[in-house]
């Protein structure tokens, strides 16, 4: 079964993303949108990955290397012209689990596309996250985590969190019910993208009428959003500090503030 | 999660604030500074439950050693009694310098 | 035929055979015989072997204390239970699941042993179920000295390194019980089955004469061994450093204590590691600490390094030792190949008459200062505490720290061993560790045991030491008094608690207790900078990479 | 003969009498040690009392600095923010007011250098990744750290120090990863995913946890520095760990980060037969074939 991530993928980018030399998981592509190129990049499993932990659509070795090869050629690629929009079709279950894994450096594999990624957006780049399906633990942090903007279908199936609930579970020693339970009070911990939203870290919520089959009706919508989004991005900082001068972020993330606002004072104090 | 909350009548002055220990298995955090008012504070946050006389005793011995009017917050997880009279004489060892 | 001859003969004639063990044994050995090659059974005949070898109602000693005859007790737990059933197990250590399988299964019905650490729970719902019938909790030594009285083996399981093709064994470090195991059965005319790592053409040094063993079988696998007393110095945390401190000033320094024991755990392991800096700095050495009896536990390598320690006689090995104490045969008993040569008998005869002092923690104290480290639910066992643990009235030699318990002045007064008991107030989890009554009444009531469980009985504890200061109870005077210098240094317990500060500060004044500001001790210079070694990195540093740290030991 | 009259200590023991102990060190003192002596004005300190305003609503008890010590001071004689992860508070876990203070104090590094002031910053890493209990605040967090990261290594050095005994897991093994130098002691694991849960997610077959030495021999430091993902390989010792950090910061901006160096490590992965489970020689042969940095 095409998975919903490769679905979305090929509707917005108008091709399958395969690309010569790159691995089967690593779809990769240019299209028009809203006047100007733009670049999708997206994962997908690939039964016949060299890597049998990386084969159902986790960022492996492979998917953070060439990740950051395909962003890190954009970004030569459009460094004397207008950066392109880098739109990022997110749905991947987390990071590969392997022995093979650890050995070559997933840490550093997964760094390296976290910093294209990031440099993209330092040069100009507006670098959008659109999160169609899960994006947990590894994945966010690699797919979604350095990006100007974050959409998101506004979808049971949507998943962004640190950990599954059957493992988070276990390894906090509470039950499925428990856990439940806790995020209704504690935003950070609940599993629903709503919550999510509230902690200020996503621009928009989609409500799409068919999240698994994108049709010309819905399609055209998250061409819109996303086309939103880029203007939202190009007219916004390079960093991030949009999300915590989000509404959400104002109200969930006063901590967050709090510590921002103090350092700063502290830090220039005579005496440094 | 339980918290507790002592006073004791003494009038000691401490001379500086101090932090030792960490909030870890069987350790406990403590901030000792000056109580604004001639008597001591003590407000424990504790992971075990149902400890409070045991913390009494215990406090009871180090205010009868160190009578200063200290505020002390503590922040403890799972340290024995043992433990927490050992970190409370290094919190107040610290404040002396 | 010459009177010799005569005495010799079979009994018939007067009645009676004077030889039913020895006839048995040779019926039984008849049995196996087809598949023997000299004394070597094929590892596939165990099972068959064992139903043959064995009746019900044998008493089967399974050797079992750090190392483990394992597959001879996982053959034994094979066999069919209606042909092999009631069997009588003699055992040092109930330590493993096949162990209690042999209870659950009906092959075994009664049990004696010594400890039963991580089967303590089981032991006692097998009691409870009436699946086992305990004959009774010994010390190590004790249950070995009863194999040659009233538990005289008619088989024990065994185990070795190697055996030869007569079958000569070489126990290798672990010597531990076998000797006198295979002694007890040996000479009295039962089975000795023997499970070697491997059988080899010449053996490094022979540990046990082929003569004495009957049976020898191949395992599938080395036998299982524990490093029981290897404890990693990044746990010592500082209140052990703290007491630890104490124990050296307040006991090792004022008594000369010369020659000692020291128990499994962290407060001891700190002590060890303390030797060489605190020790040095109070100009101890040479002084104190000189002949150990002990395993040869990591922690004491920076000790012997730095020349504090004479000799170390062992009850069995700590894995990873075996370069160290070859290249150290000055300190370490060892055999010709250079390996350990440890039996636990002699150690526990050494550490029961020979040493000035043994110290040890405990899990819980009563008011008059008995120990046990029984627990509710749980029937644990003693290994070899209560022996090491206890004063031996039939010693006769005297050392200054032995004389220093005298505190009367009566022509025949004696010395005593001092039995030192090193606790902190707490366990972890709030649980006090000086209690109003011991959980052993309670455990001993409900496993229907004739006398409580109590490990160390406080009549032969002469020290308790706390994170609070000492109680030097050999000088109280009287049971009052007693209980008066243990709630003195019982801390925020219950205990504790019904003492009174003006009874503790005449106690100090007398010198019956002592905090540490009493004896130059500051809890403030309680820091792990203090210990010789900070971790097991370090311990190998120390051993000039002799030392090589088990796998769960080693983080790097 | 009195053993004690005749015996003579190794220079690499005496040494261990005289070393103190890096690994030993809490944040606090670790951040001390890691700037110059006298210059250490802690940031948000535990009396400022910025603790985790989760822990409690799920009764955990927090600290008072939520395990994250930040210290402005100087390395070498020249300004620097040094940031230290306490892992026995919660295992070193990420949570928003943690996470949020490593981002702003990488941050003000950053701004400082912008204004011409050269600030070079040191992250000692005790990290197990994300706390689990504020769960999607510390991926928010740890994405905006990595953000800081990435735009302050361009201006002076980030020099990330793992030195034991938790280590550095999940996010916290990325930000290491991003950092333009990394020290690590024998003891010191550096790994995405803990052992643990790659045993439990791909069973005991791919990895074993329990056994230690093969833990350590696939992401302890001595592999890490000799596959080229750590650059100074240090004792356990304050003194060297404080050396090697004024030395990587000396050095400066580096030319190629590790994460640029796409087409080496493709072309390693490239020569890995992944038919086959790997043993941590195959990645030391293949990496010393391809030309490690």
């Amino acid at each position: 079964m095409t998975s919903r991530g490769r679905r979305w993928f090929e509707a917005l980018a108008g091709s399958t993303g395969a690309n010569p030399g790159y691995p089967g998981s690593l779809l990769a592509a240019d299209r028009e949108l809203g006047g100007e190129r733009v670049a999708y990049i997206g994962l997908a499993p690939d039964p016949g990955s060299r890597f049998p932990r990386a084969s159902h659509g986790e960022v492996g070795l492979e998917e953070g290397w060439f990740g950051a090869k395909f962003v890190r050629s954009l970004i030569a690629a459009d460094r004397n012209g207008t950066p392109r929009p880098i739109i990022t079709v997110v749905d991947s279950k987390s990071q590969a689990y392997g022995r093979r894994e650890e050995l070559a450096g997933i840490h550093l594999a997964a760094a390296a596309v976290i910093a294209a990624f990031a440099e993209a957006r330092m040069a100009g780049h507006p670098v959008i996250a659109l999160i169609v399906g899960r994006a947990v633990s590894g994945s966010f942090l690699t797919l979604c985590g350095q990006a100007n903007r974050i959409l998101a279908f506004n979808d049971p199936e949507v998943l962004v969190h640190a950990m599954y609930k059957d493992a988070a579970a276990r390894i906090t020693r509470r039950s499925v019910a428990e856990l439940d339970q806790l995020g209704e009070r504690i935003v950070p911990m609940a599993y629903d993208i709503g919550s999510f939203a509230k902690l200020g870290g996503l621009h928009r919520l989609l409500d799409v009428a068919l999240p698994d089959a994108p049709g010309p009706a819905t399609l055209d919508q998250v061409q819109s959003a996303l086309v939103e989004a880029i203007a939202a991005a190009r007219s916004g900082p390079r960093d991030l500090s949009g999300r915590l001068e989000s509404p959400g972020a104002r109200e969930l993330r006063r901590a967050s503030l709090e510590v921002r606002r103090k350092m700063t004072e502290q830090w220039s104090e005579p005496g440094a | 999660m339980e918290t507790l909350n002592f006073d004791y009548p003494v009038s000691g002055k401490v001379p500086h604030r101090a932090q030792v220990g960490v909030v870890g298995s069987g350790d406990l955090e403590i901030l000792l500074e000056p109580s604004p008012d001639p008597q001591a504070h003590v407000r424990i946050r504790t992971s075990v439950e149902g400890f409070g006389t045991t913390w009494k005793a215990v406090l009871d011995q180090f205010f009868a050693r160190y009578p200063a009017a200290a505020a002390i917050e503590i922040n403890d997880f799972g340290a024995t009694p043992g433990t927490v009279a050992l970190r409370l004489g290094q919190a107040a060892e610290v404040s002396k310098s | 035929m010459s009177p010799t001859q005569e005495a010799m003969k079979p009994a018939a004639a007067q009645g009676r055979s004077w030889c039913t063990r020895r006839e048995g044994k040779l019926r039984r050995l008849a049995l196996v015989e087809p598949w023997m090659t000299g004394k070597i059974l094929p590892r596939s005949r165990i099972v068959e072997a064992l139903e043959a070898l064995l009746l019900p109602g044998d008493k089967v000693v399974v050797e079992s204390c750090q190392k483990q005859a394992d597959f001879l007790s996982r053959s034994l737990a094979k066999v069919d239970p209606k042909k092999i059933h009631d069997l009588h197990i003699i055992i040092h250590a109930i330590a493993r699941p096949d162990h209690i399988a042999l209870f659950e299964e009906g092959i075994a019905r009664k049990l004696d042993f010594s400890f039963a650490g991580p089967q303590s729970l089981r032991v006692a719902q097998l009691v409870e179920d009436g699946q086992v019938e305990i004959g009774a909790i010994h010390t190590y030594v004790e249950i070995s000295a009863r194999l040659f009285v009233d538990l005289i083996p008619n088989a024990v399981l065994v185990c070795a390194e190697m055996a030869d093709r007569e079958g000569n064994l070489y126990t290798g470090a672990n010597t531990e019980d076998t000797p006198a195991n295979i002694e007890a059965a040996g000479f009295r005319d039962g089975l000795v089955i023997v499970q070697v790592n491997e059988i080899v053409d010449k053996l490094p040094r022979v540990d046990i004469p082929g003569g004495w063993v009957d049976v020898i079988v191949e395992a599938d696998r080395p036998f299982a061994k524990e490093p029981i007393q290897t404890r990693d110095p990044r746990d010592i945390k500082e209140l052990q450093i703290l007491t630890a401190m104490m124990v050296i000033r307040g006991i090792y320094e004022r008594h000369q204590v010369t020659s000692l024991n020291h128990g499994v755990g962290f407060d001891t392991a700190a002590v060890e590691l303390l030797l060489p800096t605190y020790g040095a700095s109070l100009g101890l050495k040479g002084k104190i600490c000189r002949n150990w009896i002990l395993n040869p536990q990591p922690t004491l390598i920076p000790a012997i390094e730095s020349g504090w320690v004479e000799s170390v006689h062992s009850f069995g090995n700590e894995d990873g030792m075996e370069k160290y104490i070859a290249a150290r045969p000055d300190i370490f008993f060892t055999g010709r190949d250079g390996t350990l040569r440890s039996n636990r008998v002699y150690c526990q005869l050494a550490g029961h008459y020979a040493v000035d002092l043994f110290i040890g923690s405990t899990l819980q104290i009563d008011g008059d200062g008995n120990t046990s480290t029984v627990t509710r639910g749980r029937i644990a066992g003693f290994g070899g505490a209560p022996n090491l643990g206890s004063d031996a009235h039939g010693r006769r030699h005297s050392s200054p720290a032995w004389l220093s318990m005298i505190t009367g002045d009566s022509p025949e007064a004696h010395g005593r061993k001092l039995v030192v008991q090193i606790v902190e107030t707490y366990k972890a989890g709030g649980v006090p560790v000086f209690v109003e009554t011991l959980d052993a009444v309670e455990v001993g009531r409900m496993a229907h045991l004739p006398v409580a469980p109590i490990m160390v009985y406080g009549e032969d504890v002469t020290h308790i030491v706390t994170e609070q200061g000492i109680a030097y109870l050999y000088k109280a005077d009287g049971l009052e008094e007693r209980r008066a210098a243990v709630s003195a240094v019982a801390g925020v317990t219950p205990v504790g608690l019904r003492g009174s500060a003006k009874r503790t500060a005449e106690l100090r004044g007398r010198g019956i207790v002592a905090f540490p500001e009493d004896i130059g001790v500051r809890p403030a210079d309680a820091n792990r900078s203090l210990l010789a070694a900070r971790s097991m990195q370090d311990l190998a540093t120390w051993s000039g990479g002799l030392y090589e740290p088990p796998a769960r030991f080693r983080s790097w | 003969m009195n053993p004690s009259e005749t015996f003579e200590l190794s220079p690499e023991v005496v040494a261990l009498g005289t070393r103190r102990s890096y690994i030993e060190l809490g944040a606090r003192d670790r951040a001390r040690q890691l700037l110059d002596p006298g210059t250490f004005r802690e940031l948000l300190g535990p009396f400022d009392r910025l603790e985790s305003p989760w822990l409690p609503m799920q009764g955990i008890v927090p600290q008072s600095d939520d395990g994250c010590v930040v210290a402005k001071g100087a390395i070498g004689g020249k300004p620097a923010v040094a940031i230290a992860l306490e892992g026995k508070f919660q295992g070193g876990s990420i949570g928003e007011v943690c996470g949020m203070k490593i981002a702003t104090a990488l941050h003000l590094a950053r701004t400082d250098n912008e204004k011409g002031i050269t600030t070079g910053a040191v992250l000692s890493v005790e990290s197990g990744g994300v706390r689990l209990q504020e769960a999607n605040m510390g991926e928010l967090v740890l994405a905006e750290i990595y953000a800081e990261i990435v735009a302050l290594r361009l201006h002076a050095p980030v020099i990330a120090v793992v030195a034991g005994m938790t280590g550095a897991f999940g996010g916290m093994s990325l930000a290491t990863a991003l950092c333009s130098h990394v020290v690590m002691t024998r003891q010191a694991r550096l790994s995405m995913n803990g052992p643990e849960v790659i045993e439990l997610e791909a069973g005991v077959e791919e990895l074993d946890a329990r056994d230690k030495p093969f833990i350590w021999s696939l992401c302890g430091g001595a592999q890490r520095f000799a596959t080229g993902f750590a650059d100074r390989l240090v004792e356990d010792d304050a003194a060297q760990v404080s050396a090697a950090v004024v030395d990587l910061l000396r050095q400066g901006v580096p030319e190629v980060f590790r994460t640029s160096m796409i087409d080496l490590f493709l072309s390693r992965l490239a020569a890995l037969d992944t038919g086959r489970q790997w043993t941590p020689g195959d990645i030391r042969e293949t990496w010393a074939k391809g030309g490690a940095r």
